[in-house]
Parts: structure tokens; sequence; C-alpha cells
């Protein structure tokens, strides 16, 4: 285990800020959860990072990291769920054209 | 340590020896070992699949009644080798319009994601690659690289007919997926383990198709999907799709979609084999016999886990050519209505059955196990029995021509 | 790092090798004379008509929607089958439970007939 | 430079130079893929970490599930794929800049905090990390909570997501 812990926390902080400029610079909002992809799997990272480097006998890392994991699907499954309703009632996926809510 | 009793521990500190006395650093010499292992597995495997060709060939041809191939070599043994010639001096055609890039990767990771199987595939107790302690998640994680490696085919051919194909077939995949997932737990219940040549010590004294033979049904019909062979071909429904997702491949491309699908079949009927036959062993406690110890030899022990292995792909070749093409509505209702639910009875019942009868006399527990499947299988067909009763009722009556039937598609 | 990832990804390097090399040598023996008809799109032999982006049933996705949650939640039910011999039976009960809300989530998709497919 | 290091690198450059294609190429089933290549480099990331379970789980999960899931979206949508205008915003540089800065802030204060240049010691002899965690996820005193959650978050998932998506029955 010669891999500093810093270098992980480095490549996670990268991977976050890379899925950030997704989010905020798409216009399709099926690339949008995309991006979101990307930053919660930079959080994944530092929670097993931490886990192994801190206190390996100690789940709560990995038990987190799985927790993560049902909250990705869930909200990829919600997500694109909704994005394809909309394409269905409107046929667009761009997300600044679906402004149902707007007053 | 004899070359017969651990032949590649023996090898391996021969050629670290070797390797050592030439003034190899330790760490390379292990990963030149690593290498030459995964290389003698993978050729073995290779050679394996096309023997394979000329059996699914042979076979399918007694089941219609036919010789197979008999011309080339004795009994068309070399067959095989005439046809990989042929694919390889094939012109490789690319549809115009085809995603070039993901349409040639996607042979190649079909291919891939079958080898990937056999780097924890045990032969027997001292011949396997790796024994990973999440075994049986490797054999989905494994999986899922194929679905998507059929999913990249479809997509990139540019071509009506290949992408749907490959969403009936991703369709048909992912949802058998679920009951193989849920009834890979049964032996991880049983055996208090995933990796796979655990569960195959597990077994030493009682296969576990007799502890759970709903659980060995249920794997053999997912298996079979998964593999996406008849009944569920929808995929290349000749008829209305022509070939599936591989209709644009041409010479060497579609010939790793057609060996990577045999290579598969026989992965899985060795999967079965270790999950509920025993694998390499499950000799009921035999080898412990003083004539019967030569079971213990690896060589021996590896021709029988081939042979069960052959055993499980011969039945899946036995039902590919039985059973005719069921329609893509009745083989997802099959799955999510009737597989899923069962699935999951079979698995909370060896939960608590296993918890509970784990206490008893060894004999009361198998007794238990088995009677509460064969119990669980009768309530089963009970239910399906009563239902067709209900729809042949439904069906029985009369039709009265003033009305008119809704359209029957 | 372990041996056996490392076994794994060594695995995994040659087993994507072993499949390319045919591929390249079928590339430098296989004649290539490509011409229009032969490239065109293959449907037994008629002209193509339209795109090859034809309108999908909403239904796949659905299945596949299905299938995602059921695949987590039985993914996550390894680890509880793993301590099943340690612990006490309250613990097969807990996995039970789990069970439970996925099969709640199974009877829902089915009474809104999201399983059928029209 | 030890080997393990260099394995380290060329997976990071795996996962980001594959992450960047995400955010920037055009074609969406193509960033779909790539989305795909990098999350496969996170697995081989767990994988270096020891953490076996998790590594399995983000290809059976990630790539098994959750990518086919994007590309039957991205095939239902495809319309707007076909048009091959600009997938970014006008103002694209604004996020960028901002990503920028967060980085640079993050990795600045990575590098502040004493004792995060640790390397890991080895793994507690013995230690099943798959029966732990699974230990660890149903004991009453430890995660067995958030586990059950999990699932009724996942039932909630379901429930929504299938009537979202439910055809219209006009």
């Amino acid at each position: 285990m010669s891999i500093p812990l810093t270098w992980y926390l480095i490549l996670a902080a990268a991977l976050f800020c890379i899925g950030l400029y997704g989010v905020l610079s798409r216009k399709n909002a099926i690339a949008i959860l995309l991006g979101i992809e990307l930053m919660l799997n930079a959080v994944n990272i530092n929670l097993v990072a931490f886990w192994r480097y801190l206190n390996p006998a100690q789940m709560a890392g990995q038990a987190f990291a799985v927790i993560v994991f049902a909250v990705a699907a869930a909200e990829v499954a919600v997500g694109l769920a909704l994005i394809i309703s909309v394409y269905r009632r409107r046929k667009t996926v761009v997300a600044d054209e679906i402004d149902l809510m707007k007053w | 340590m004899t070359f017969w009793n651990n032949p590649i521990n023996f090898i391996g500190n021969w050629l670290t020896g070797v390797l050592t006395s030439w003034h190899m650093p330790a760490a390379l010499a292990t990963i030149l070992l690593y290498i030459v292992g995964i290389v003698v597995m993978i050729i073995f495997a290779m050679t394996l699949d096309i023997g394979l060709v000329w059996v699914e060939r042979k076979v399918v041809a007694r089941f219609q009644d036919r010789l197979g191939p008999n011309r080339i070599g004795p009994f068309g043994l070399i067959q095989p080798v005439a046809d990989i010639i042929k694919m390889v001096i094939k012109e490789d055609i690319t549809p115009a319009g085809a995603d070039k890039i993901v349409y040639n990767i996607a042979p190649v990771l079909a291919a891939t994601s079958v080898i990937l199987l056999w780097a924890i595939l045990p032969l027997a107790s001292t011949i396997y690659g790796v024994d990973l302690n999440v075994g049986l998640l490797y054999i989905v994680a494994a999986g899922a690289l194929g679905t998507l490696a059929i999913i990249m085919a479809g997509w990139s051919s540019n071509n009506k007919y290949a992408l749907l194909g490959a969403f009936r077939m991703v369709s048909n995949m992912i949802s058998y997926e679920i009951p193989m997932v849920i009834i890979l737990l049964v032996p991880t219940i049983l055996a208090n383990t995933m990796s796979v040549k655990g569960i195959t010590q597990a077994q030493s004294g009682m296969w576990f198709a007799i502890l759970s033979p709903l659980a060995l049904l249920i794997f053999l019909i997912s298996a079979i999907a998964e593999l996406g062979r008849s009944p569920f071909d929808l995929n290349e429904a000749e008829s209305e799709i022509v070939a599936g997702f591989h209709i644009e491949y041409t010479g060497m491309k579609f010939g790793w979609f057609y060996a990577g699908e045999l290579l598969h079949a026989f992965t899985f009927g060795g999967f079965m084999a270790i999950f509920f036959f025993g694998g390499y062993g499950g000799f009921f406690g035999l080898e412990k016999l003083g004539f019967l110890t030569w079971l213990n030899i690896p060589f021996v022990q590896a021709l029988v886990f081939i042979a069960k292995a052959m055993f499980g792909y011969w039945v899946i070749m036995w039902v590919k050519y039985s059973v005719p093409r069921i329609r893509i509505d009745h083989m997802l209702a099959f799955n999510w209505k009737f597989l899923v639910p069962l699935s999951l009875v079979v698995l909370v019942n060896t939960a608590v059955l296993n918890k509970v009868l784990i206490t008893l006399p060894s004999w009361l527990y198998v007794l238990g196990m088995f009677g509460s499947n064969i119990l669980i299988g009768w309530v089963t067909i009970e239910i399906l029995r009563a239902y067709g009763r209900k729809q042949r009722k439904a069906g029985e009556k009369p039709i009265s021509p003033a009305q008119p039937q809704e359209q029957v598609a | 790092m372990q041996n056996e990832w490392l076994y794994i990804g060594l695995f995994l390097v040659i087993g994507i090798i072993v499949p390319v090399v045919p591929l390249v040598f079928a590339r430098l023996v296989a004649p290539r004379k490509p011409n229009k008809i032969k490239q065109s799109t293959y449907e037994c032999g008629i002209e193509t008509v339209g795109d090859s982006w034809v309108q999908f049933k909403a239904q796949y996705y659905i299945f596949a929607l299905v299938f995602l949650v059921f695949d987590v939640e039985s993914v996550f039910l390894f680890p509880w089958a793993l301590t099943l011999k340690q612990l006490p039976l309250f613990v097969v009960l807990e996995g039970i439970l789990f069970i439970g809300i996925l099969v709640a989530g199974l009877v829902y998709a089915w009474r809104k007939g999201m399983l059928e497919w029209v | 430079m030890t080997a393990e290091q260099i394995i380290f690198l060329l997976t990071g450059v795996l996962v980001l130079g594959s992450a960047f294609m995400v955010v920037t190429v055009r074609n969406l089933l193509h960033a779909a893929l790539w989305l795909v290549a990098s999350l496969f480099g996170v697995a081989v990331l767990y994988a270096i970490l020891q953490a076996n379970f998790l590594a399995v789980v983000q290809v059976v999960i990630y790539i098994g599930a959750i990518a086919i899931l994007f590309i039957f979206a991205v095939m239902l949508t495809r319309r707007q794929l076909l048009e091959s205008g600009r997938q970014t915003r006008s103002s694209w540089w604004i996020p960028a800049l901002l990503g920028l800065l967060i980085l640079i802030g993050l990795v600045s204060l990575i590098l502040s905090v004493p004792g995060l240049d640790r390397t890991a010691s080895a793994m507690p002899v013995g230690l099943d990390t798959v029966q732990a965690l699974g230990t660890a996820l149903v004991s009453p005193d430890a995660y067995v909570l958030p586990f059950e959650v999990a699932s009724v978050l996942m039932l909630a998932a379901l429930v929504g997501a299938v009537y979202v998506a439910s055809v219209d029955k006009k």
C-alpha cells in the first residue's frame, strides 16, 4: 500500500469538479444526469479510501458507499423516468425548455 | 508435493526457481508466472471452444436426425478448424454509416466477457485461476460486460434489425438476471461463502441440487435465457429480425460472437455443476474410501468437472433444439410474474430452513430441505393448474356473432 | 494490492488481446474490396426504408427500470446471506423484511399493469 | 515509484480522461459509453483499495444496470440526439471556471491538512471484508436502519418511476 491517501482525495476532487462542470454546462437533461453520476462516484471514492486508510475493521465507509449506490440507482431511475415522461409530452430533453413549473 | 497432486504449484515453484536463478526480481517472476498460467488457461478454453463447435454441430444433427459434419477428418473432427480458416480469410465488411470504433470493440468485448469467467473457474482442487471471495458476483459482473457488448453491437451497426435484436436481447438478459442473482443467494446461504471454490468444497458430502432442486431448475432456466438460446432466442428470430444484433457482422467478428456464445453455454454448464453438482468433487464422501482415493488426483477431478459441465451444456442444447421460440410478452411475463416470485420464495425458504434445521441430524436436514422444495414445487404447479383452468373456462364461453370480438393481437 | 486482483487484471488484459489477435490477422489476410452495394444495410435484399432509428416501445424502458431496482436490492442481499450462519434468527427476519419491501414494489408494478407487454 | 503507484496513475488517467469525455462529447451515446469506462476505472480503484465487494458491485450496478438504463433513455429520446447542434450552453466558461476554482480550493485544502499523506496499514489478518460488511449492515447497533431505509428508498423510486414513466391510457 504505497499510495498516499492524498492521491485518492485529489483524484476524487478532480472527478467531482469534472462532474460539476458537466452538470452545469450541458443542455441535455440526460447528460446532466451523467454528470451527477460522476459526482456521486467521486464521493464514493473518498468514502472507500477513508475506510481503507483509517480503520479497515470499522465498516462505516463501505456501508455508506453501499447506501450511495442505492441512492444513485434511485436517482437514475426517477430522473430518467421524468425525462422520458417529459420527452413524450413536450418532445424535448433540453433542460432549459422544461419549464412546466415556471409561473 | 508432487506434480500429480498439485501441478500448478509444482510447475510454479520450478519456474520460479529457474527465473530467480537468472537473477530476475521475485515480483517480476510472479507476474511472469501469472501470465504463463493465464495464457495456458485461455488456450485451454479456446481449444475447448473449437471442440464445442464440433460437439454442437454433431449433437444438433443427431437431434434433427442428420449426420452432421462428417467429411473433413475422422467424424468431421477437423471441421471447426476449417470453419475458423474460412472466417479469417473472409472479407470483413463494415456497413456504411456504422460507428466504426464501437462496432469493432463490441465483438472483442463479447468474447472477453466470457473469457473472464475462466479466471475463477476451479477445474480441480489445485487447478484454478484465483479464488475470489466475491466469486458469485464476479460472474454477474462479467455478464454485465456481455450485455454492454450486445447493446454496442446493435447500436453501432446502423441497422434497424440489429438495434431491435439488441433491445430484445438486452431486455431478455436483464430480466432473467434477476432470478439468476436471487437464486445465486441459495448456494451462498448453504455454503456460507461467495467463493466459487468454497461452494464446491461445501458440497463434498451433499449436492446442493438435492438440498434445493427448485433453485437448480430456476438457475437452468435463467441461464438459458441469459445465453439468449432457444426458447429465449427472440434476439435472432430469423423470420422477424433476420439474425439479431450481429446481423451486420462478417468474418471473424461474427466468429467471436458465435464462439463466445458457445463457450458461454459451456461455462454456464460448468457453473451449474459447481453450484449444484459439487463441481470437481461432490462424491458424497466416497473419495475417503481406501480404494477410491484416486478421485482426489487433480487431473481426475478436472475430468470429472468437464464431464459434469458437458452434461450441463448438453441439457442446454437439448432444450435449445426441442423447444420452440416463445413470444416476447410471454417471455417477460414468465420472468416477472413467475420466476421472480418463485425464486424469492425459494430464497426465503432456504434462509429460514437452513437456520432452523441446521441443528438437526444431517439426514433430517437434507430431508427437510428437499421436502420443502418439493412442497413449494407442488403448490406452484397447483396454482398454475387452477389459473389454467380459469383461463380455459373464460375461453370456453360461447362467442356470440353479434358481438364483434376485440382484436386479438 | 492483493495478488488476486493483479491476476484478474492480467486476465482482463490477455483476455482482450486473445480476441484481438485473430481480428488483426484477418485484417492482414482477408480481401478488402468494399463497394457501395456491399456496405449497404442488410435487410434480406430489400432496399432500406427510412433511417435505422425506429421508434421503440417505452415498455423496454419500464422493464429496465424494474430491473435496476431489483438488481440493486438483490445485490445487497449477498452480504446479508453471508451473515446468516453466525448471527441469530432475527437477522433472517431482517432479510425477509427487506425482501418483503422488494415484493411490495413488484406487486405495485404488477397491479399497475406495468409488467404487461402492451 | 512502485508498480502499484503506476497502476494507480494509469487508472486515474482512465477515470479522469473518460470523465472529461463524458462531459464534452457531442454524441450522447458515446458519453454514456465513456461513463462506463470511467466507472470501470473506479471499480479498479476499489480493487486496489481491497474493497472486493464494492469493486464487483460497482460493475454489476453501474455498468450492468445504470449504464444500460442510460443507453435505453438515450435511444428513447434520440430525436434530440440527431440535431447535432451545440450540446453545451453558450456560457459554458462559467461552470468551467467554477469547477476549476473549486478544484484548486479542494486540492489546496487537501494538501494543507496534516496527516493525509499517510499510506495505508496492512489489512488486519483474517478479516473477511464482505462478511464484516454484512454483519455491519444487519446488526442493530450498526447500520441496519440505513439498510432497511435503502430498501424503502428503492421501493419509493420504483413506485415513483413506474408511475411517472407509465404510458398514459387514453
